[in-house]
């Protein structure tokens, strides 16, 4: 008993980081106004980049640096879409969302002739190598991405509701000639949270990678971070909203996992679409409307009406 | 048993091995990937490896094209043949279908496919299967002679065919340790519904691990990546699938059941440049033929249960013991066993 | 005249241009420090861009701006700020779902240590302006909660916060009540004494007489002249804005009412946030006659209007048209049941922006068998019945039945979605604040309509937050007040202050 | 001058220039990587061009993605984000295998029923999206990307289900013949065909090998429909104002949750036909077990995208994209240039079609310029330049035409005034 307890825990918490990781970016962006459906694609950059930097370097956590660096480079294209040209959001996401894994595979072919990296060395678990073995406690022993995915929950909830930098973001992305008008600069606001929102989408791809399954391939990020901006919506777009959406869906992938092998008797391909279903149906029963900021999605133009 | 088996051993073809010799130019081949992709660390990647090697050998010249999806097969087998292939190999059961077509429209290019039977009535069409079942046999008799804990674990990708060979190969070879040992050693079985899904395979094995099981065998492909890591956190072992996995996991990986595509590859291709009549015949193969088997390194085996395993697998070549390849024939081998 | 010290502020030589459009030509402003000052224009003059301009929002093309003599660049917001210049919009800048407080101190935040806000500190500071200057409000008040006056008061007290010397109002009347607006006008003269400079915009003339010192007049993009307010007449004024002869007058013959067409019931409905917003509102309109509801924004219009249009629910009481109920039915239904409406927001509410003016002349007929049979539309019918209304209601340009309706100006949007609802010959019009934003001739215009309207004998409803609109248009005089009606009169039987303290929730005694 | 600018101006040459700069992106990456571009490019095209086989396959395998994307582009100009035609379109497959393997009517019969199960399939799926945001707010994309998972599941499911599992075999039962769409399927293996293609190489070439169906003929079909029904029809007029601002609509009487209802099953549908389509036209007629999204609705949404929401434009969108991807094959076979350029080279165009605009910014600015110019020597000419004012007017509608078709209505539009014009009265 407890050591399923535990278990479900501990998948969950797995599932859950990557998302948790892309939702706050997707977060991020969203309150400052510019729609990002490119994190799916910013994911697979810092999937990719952060096996590279590891690879080169030997060290996870310079890998996992770079993820966040290569990420925000990344996103830059999108800012400059969104924000410097005032394109449509949607469109320049999904043009990232192309150009993400296109981008990832070209590199990776030139990097070690194929899709697929060598195994690198992963990032370590929270209480080291084995630790509690053999004991339900085992279960516990998460990635440290998970916790550093907490840590980025909470210190955005801090940044957007605590302080100034915070106030200024929500401002931006609910009124942006009103923020203009008290001298925030909109523009730079909004191009520094879709940076920002790369940065944590990288972070995302890499805690695929380096947690999870420590090489690149094409599969690694496969939809996570669609799923990401599903817990945004999901999560009424809150940092803390998001975190909890990304668990829940994790939670739901591990029932699959505990309730599969022949506990039920579900085929396992009606096991597998479970967590899908669960979202749609939380959805319909207790979250129902989520009210995106107001001027999520519309460029700003100085003086517009 | 539905399988046929043909050509027999794989070194006796006759003529020497460096052969620029055969006229004319370069001998070209071409593969076809499923939508696995030719870096998919399994037959896709094994007979692309291969091929590459037949290359360095000379004479020859190879390519690859790789499907995005299964409406690219028919195509993308077209193009291979207007690449003025002589040999197209289509990599996976999932194509049989168009590759059979294929063969059909194109009569004077030589086709093979893996891991299906192909079609006696194509003239130009070489099926390739192997017997999984031999290795899958012996890895779940090693499991189950290593396990302490008296469970082990099985991860499949995909139900299909294929993997099949591989789930109850493993079962029955468990169920025969168990009956020579005197165990009652138990096996739990999970699909991770993908062939990719690293987590999937990841969350399976932690939950089998920590629900007792000390040994898990995957046939889940790049899926199975994460049933590896997930013996590293856990620090149990675990049994590699298609080539030899110790690489990854040098503390935990007990043994590999290899599936020596890439060999099998060279080998077909070989003969079939030589000329020799392979066309609508199915090519399978098994232990005796190298083939399928194990991997070399056990360090992590006990001596005794190394030794076993060398002698059930003598048994398994000389046909002696003949593993199940499915549950209807699991189903069967069980029943006499038990006799 | 030369740049001056004793001169707050100076603009000399203004040119701005959108696009090709010259929006502003060579405007002059000279504002002595601690004066109140107007700047008076029609709708579409240029005095929101010209104040833009100032507070950094826009850049002139040519010009210079004098700040207290000098010479001084604006290119920022922040640049207006720093020079002590802060200005309430004529759209409020607002962040709905932030307090009063956070939206006063955002982008001058107090903070503790690096970044982190401080929000008792601020609710003091933010108290200790409130107090000094007698602006009373909630500081932990949501603003989407409070009332527009009150949320005019956290604009000026923005500006304050921001250590201010110059305030800049764009039309800060335009939706507060008389006794409002005239505190309003004591809070100018106070700030003023206190050494403030006020520049106040609007055109309502009487609000010049009381407030101002100086006023400047702009008329399409033009200095036209800057005079001393006691040394001029209303008429005067209203002459150089306009730059002719102008009737402040509507002119219309007595109502003769017939039956009741319009009943309400006590009506209750919630607003989107699902609070009580009608709280039994029972009014009935006759045939051949306009009624206007009178009142401060925010106290059940919105609601009011929705409900008749049938796109917010009736939560009991009842809406009868002709004795047949439509209250929680379709906005269809409500249609064909002869209701017409012209919503208040006519770019958000009344028209598809981005559709023909064509288009858009159909949208709510497009079912009907003139417009093309078996489902489809037929764009011969449609074109020639466009061009009718074109001409009919001399919407300009002549030939703009192909161009977007977001290309025309306001008044010309304005113009289609009335005759629109007009032309479906409805029993009863439902006019929301159908002149907002208009410049006088279109005013006049469209209250010569609604009266021609009410000469056929549509029972005309007229929603609006001009009171002199309301007084000089309406028949009867209703005024709401927190989801009900508080009373009802004849025109004339009621004066400006009566009416403004009904509105703000004050008794008849 | 003039005419170089009204060039410029139109939306296509935007779309023309994004794809330009899509190919000298892919070149030099190309090159960065060593590969030669020009060469690339070469194998591309004659990958795409170089027989009548190639340019019947690119239009086969273009069929379903410009159905798709008709589908996405539906949904956008009605205001929605149809993200989910990639489950739309595995309900249609998996729709019309469950009926047409278990049915073997006659050809006229069977067709229309396996068809109509496949667009009842996806039209479910997209009712599903298009309800639960009528009725309960949720967000369509929410909905799309949790049922694209769902359905792949259920086709995996169906593939392995007793009742439909084709033994040794990944797939499903195949549909049974009568329900094939291919055109001259029997015959043109047959004796008398091929008696009568001898001597036709060209014909021969382009019909026998390919799988030609006649998705493509209702891909135009269905392209001219949707386009008709949104800009003929008054169900397609209620749909469009309900997309461009819903609450005008519903003020004029349009119920815009019945209009969300029915723009989403209509979008499904179309998603739901290129399934089936692709089920009865193609080999092998079955469904096979999904590793991963095929990408089918998700390449639709590029197509509509390039295609600036424009049905019609879906057609060209659709075989430009289907040729790069079938076309890129050749360029991995040829040179070993990785596939993947093709999906950079469509993500650079999908990128500068969101740029478009600026295109067009920069072409009024070039034109103010000019205007000044022609009015400067005007003046000194004595000659009177030509009235400013008609001229922008129509501008501003060409501007405004072509914005609508980037950018996403239901959006705020208040910004579409951008573009200029000066009040004619
Ligand atoms: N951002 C802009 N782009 C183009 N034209 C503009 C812009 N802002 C204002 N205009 C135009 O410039 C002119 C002056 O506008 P402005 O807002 O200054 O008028 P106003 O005098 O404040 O009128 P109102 O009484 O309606 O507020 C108008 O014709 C307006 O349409
Ligand atoms: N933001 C804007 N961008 C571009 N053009 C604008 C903008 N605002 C207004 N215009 C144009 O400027 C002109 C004047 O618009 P505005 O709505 O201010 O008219 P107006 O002078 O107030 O007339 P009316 O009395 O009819 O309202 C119109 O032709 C309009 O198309
Ligand atoms: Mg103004
Ligand atoms: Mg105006």
């Amino acid at each position: 008993m407890l050591n399923n307890v535990t278990l479900l825990i501990g998948i969950t918490l797995m599932y859950s980081t990557p998302l948790v990781f892309g939702a706050l970016g997707g977060t991020i962006s969203e309150r400052s106004g510019v729609v990002n459906i490119g994190i799916e694609g910013m994911m697979n950059i810092g999937a990719l980049a952060g096996v590279a930097g590891t690879y080169l370097s030997g060290d996870p956590w310079l890998g996992f640096l770079a993820a966040g660096v290569c990420g925000g480079v990344f996103a830059v294209l999108h800012a400059l879409a969104a924000v410097v040209f005032r394109a449509d959001q949607n469109v320049s996401g999904i043009a990232l969302n192309l150009l993400g894994p296109g981008l990832a595979l070209f590199i990776a072919r030139l990097f070690w002739g194929g899709t697929q990296s060598p195994a690198v060395a992963g990032l370590p678990k929270v209480f080291g190598a084995n630790a509690f073995s053999d004991t339900p406690w085992a279960n516990l022993n998460v990635d440290s991405t998970v916790v550093l995915g907490l840590a980025a929950a909470v210190a955005m909830w801090f940044v957007l509701y605590k302080t100034k930098w915070g106030l200024r973001i929500r401002s931006v992305g609910e009124h942006p000639a009103a923020a203009d008008t008290l001298g925030i600069n909109v523009s730079r606001t909004r191009f520094v949270c879709v940076v920002i929102s790369g940065v944590l989408a990288g972070l995302g791809g890499a805690s695929i990678t380096l947690a999870i399954s420590s090489q690149f391939s094409i599969t690694a990020v496969s939809g996570q971070g669609f799923i990401a901006l599903a817990a945004v919506i999901f999560g009424k777009w809150t940092p803390q909203g998001s975190y909890c959406a990304c668990l829940l869906f994790g939670m739901a992938q591990a029932l699959t996992v505990v309730l599969g092998g022949g506990a039920i008797a579900v085929p396992s391909q009606i096991l597998a679409l479970l967590p899908y279903v669960l979202t749609l149906v939380v959805l319909v029963v207790f979250v129902g409307k989520s009210v995106a900021p107001k001027a999520d999605g519309t460029p700003y133009e100085k003086g517009s009406r | 048993a539905t399988l046929v088996a043909c050509g027999g051993t794989a070194n006796k073809g006759g003529g020497s091995t460096g052969s620029a010799a055969d006229g004319g130019g370069t001998y070209k081949i071409s593969m076809v990937t499923d939508v696995g992709g030719v870096n998919d660390q399994s037959f896709n990647q094994l007979s692309w490896e291969g091929l590459q090697k037949l290359e360095k050998d000379g004479g020859v010249k190879v390519g690859y094209t790789e499907s995005k999806q299964e409406s690219d097969y028919p195509t993308n087998l077209d193009r291979a043949v207007d690449g003025k292939n002589n040999l197209v190999w289509g990599v996976g059961y999932a194509m049989a279908d168009a590759v059979k077509t294929a063969a059909k429209q194109n009569p004077d290019v030589n086709f093979a496919i893996i891991d299906d039977a192909g079609d006696t009535s194509i003239s130009n069409l070489t099926g390739l299967m192997f017997r999984s079942q031999e290795s899958s046999f012996v890895a779940g008799f090693i499991a189950a002679s290593q396990s302490k804990t008296g469970k082990v674990g099985f991860v499949g990708g995909q139900v299909s065919d294929i993997v099949d060979m591989f789930e109850w190969g493993y079962k029955a070879g468990v169920d025969y340790a168990n009956k020579e040992n005197g165990t009652n050693v138990t096996v739990s079985s999970q699909y991770t519904e993908s062939f990719t899904d690293e987590a999937k395979g990841k969350a399976i094995a932690a939950k089998m691990y920590s629900d007792g099981c000390d040994v898990i065998f995957h046939a889940a492909g790049g899926a199975g990546k994460g049933v590896i890591d997930a013996a590293k956190d856990a620090n149990k072992l675990i049994i590699g699938v298609d080539s030899d996995q110790y690489r990854y996991a040098p503390k935990n990986m007990l043994t590999s059941a290899l599936k020596n595509v890439d060999t099998a590859v060279v080998d077909i291709s070989k003969r079939i440049r030589k000329g020799e009549k392979l066309g609508g015949k199915t090519i399978t193969l098994g232990m005796e033929d190298g083939a399928v088997g194990l991997a070399p390194e056990h360090d992590l085996m006990d001596d005794k249960v190394y030794d076993a395993a060398q002698k059930l697998m003598d048994k398994i070549k000389k046909g002696d013991v003949k593993p199940p390849a499915n549950e209807k024939q699991y189903d069967t081998w069980h029943a006499e066993l038990e006799k | 005249m030369e740049p001056d010290p004793r001169y707050a502020v100076q603009m000399h030589g203004i040119v701005k241009q959108f696009g090709s459009f010259t929006a502003l030509d060579h405007v002059h402003l000279d504002i002595r420090r601690g004066s109140v000052h107007a700047i008076l224009g029609e709708n579409g003059a240029g005095k929101s861009t010209l104040m833009n301009i100032l507070y950094g929002l826009y850049q002139a093309e040519e010009g210079t701006i004098f700040l207290d003599g000098r010479p001084t660049d604006i290119n920022s917001p922040a640049d207006a700020i720093a020079a002590g210049i802060g200005m309430v919009h004529q759209h409020f800048m607002l962040v709905d779902d932030f307090t009063v407080t956070e939206n006063i101190i955002l982008g001058d935040e107090i903070t503790r240590g690096p970044g982190l806000l401080d929000m008792n500190r601020a609710r003091e500071a933010v108290q200790k302006i409130i107090s000094e200057y007698g602006l009373e409000v909630d500081p932990d008040a949501k603003v989407e909660d409070i009332s527009v006056g009150m949320q005019q008061r956290v604009e000026i007290l923005k500006a304050l916060f921001r250590g201010a010397q110059t305030l800049i109002l764009d039309e800060p009347t335009a939706v507060l009540t008389p006794q409002e607006i005239d505190r309003l006008v004591d809070i100018m003269h106070a700030l003023a004494s206190r050494g403030k400079t006020i520049i106040i915009i609007t055109h309502k003339l009487r609000e010049i007489k009381a407030s101002s010192e100086m006023c400047t007049i702009i008329r399409r993009g033009s200095y036209i002249d800057t005079v001393r307010v006691a040394d001029v007449s209303e008429q005067q004024l209203a002459e150089k804005m306009v730059g002719g002869h102008v009737s402040l007058i509507v002119e219309k013959t007595p109502a003769d009412p017939g039956e009741v067409v319009l009943e309400i019931r006590d009506l209750v409905a919630h607003d989107e946030r699902g609070l009580a917003a009608l709280k039994g509102l029972s009014l009935a309109v006759r045939a051949g006659e306009i009624v206007g509801v009178a009142g401060i924004d925010g106290n059940g219009q919105r609601e009011l209007v929705d409900a008749i249009a049938g796109i917010t629910r009736a939560r009991s009481g009842t809406i009868s048209v002709h004795g047949s109920e439509i209250q929680n039915t379709t906005p269809r239904n409500v249609l064909e049941h002869g209701v017409a409406t012209i919503p208040d927001d006519r770019q958000r509410r009344g028209l598809v922006l981005p559709f023909t003016v064509a288009e858009n002349t159909i949208l709510e007929g497009y079912r009907d068998a003139r417009f093309g049979s078996n489902g489809m539309l037929d764009r011969r019918r449609i074109d020639a019945y466009t061009s009718k209304l074109i001409s009919d209601y001399d919407v300009r340009p002549a030939d703009c039945a192909d161009l977007p309706a977001a290309s025309l100006s306001g008044g010309n949007q304005q113009k289609i979605i009335i005759g629109r609802e007009i032309e479906s010959r409805p029993d009863v019009l439902v006019a929301a604040q159908p002149t907002r934003g208009l410049d006088v001739g279109a005013i006049s215009y469209v209250h010569e309509t609604l009266i021609a309207e009410r000469d056929r004998g549509a029972a005309v409803l007229l929603v609006s937050l001009e009171l002199d609109e309301i007084m000089n248009v309406a028949d009867t005089i209703a005024v709401i007040y927190a989801g009900a009606i508080v009373g009802t009169f004849k025109q004339g039987q009621i004066d400006e202050n009566l009416l403004g303290l009904l509105m703000a929730g004050g008794s008849q005694s | 001058m003039r005419t170089l600018i009204k060039v410029a101006r139109r939306p296509i040459t935007g779309t023309l220039a994004a794809i330009l700069l899509g190919f000298i992106v892919a070149a030099i990456l190309l090159g960065a990587a060593g590969f030669d571009p020009g060469a690339s490019f070469t194998a591309l095209f004659q990958g795409i061009l170089s027989r009548p086989r190639y340019i019947s396959n690119t239009i086969i395998k273009a069929s379903p993605i410009i159905l798709t994307g008709v589908s996405v582009a539906f949904a956008f100009k009605t205001g929605l984000f149809n993200i989910g035609a990639e489950g739309q379109y595995i309900a249609g497959a998996v729709c019309a295998v469950l009926v047409g393997a278990k049915l073997d009517l006659p050809a006229p019969i069977q067709i229309p029923i396996v068809v109509l199960a496949g667009v009842a399939g996806g039209a479910i799926i997209g009712a599903i999206t298009g309800e639960l945001k009528a009725r309960f707010g949720i967000h369509e994309v929410i909905t799309a990307i949790m049922l694209n998972w769902i359905m792949l599941y259920i086709n995996n499911f169906i593939v392995m289900s007793d009742l439909y599992h084709r033994p040794n075999s990944t797939g499903s039962l195949a549909v049974s013949p009568s329900s094939f769409t291919t055109i001259l399927g029997e015959w043109k293996i047959s004796r008398a065909g091929q008696d009568m293609l001898r001597g036709m190489d060209w014909l021969q070439d382009f019909l026998v090998r390919p799988d030609v169906n006649i998705m493509f003929v209702a891909a135009i079909l269905v392209a001219a429909l949707a386009w008709f029904m949104l800009h003929r029809s008054k169900f397609g007029f209620a749909l469009r104002a309900v997309g461009f601002n819903r609450d005008a609509a519903e003020f004029a009487g349009i119920s815009v949750q019945r209009s969300m209802l029915c723009a989403m099953t209509f979008a499904g549908a179309i998603s739901g036909l290129a399934g089936a389509l692709v089920i009865t036209g193609m080999q092998p007629h079955s469904l096979a077990t999904l590793a991963a999204f095929e990408n089918n609705g998700f390449n639709g949404f590029s197509v509509a995208l390039i295609a600036g929401s424009s049905p019609l434009a879906c057609i060209p969108a659709g075989l430009l994209f289907g040729g790069l991807i079938y076309g890129g094959q050749n360029m991995q076979l040829a040179v070993g240039a990785p596939t993947e350029i093709i999906n950079i080279m469509i993500g650079t165009i999908v990128f500068f079609v969101a740029l478009k605009h600026v295109f067009s910014i920069l072409t009024s600015r070039l034109e103010r310029r000019a205007e000044r110019e022609a009015h400067r020597l005007g003046s000194e000419d004595g000659a009177a330049p030509p009235p400013p004012a008609e001229r922008m007017t129509e501008e501003a509608s060409a501007a405004e035409r072509e914005s609508e078709c980037s950018r996403a209505p239901g959006e705020d539009r208040r910004d579409a005034r951008q573009g200029g014009g000066t009040d004619a009265q």
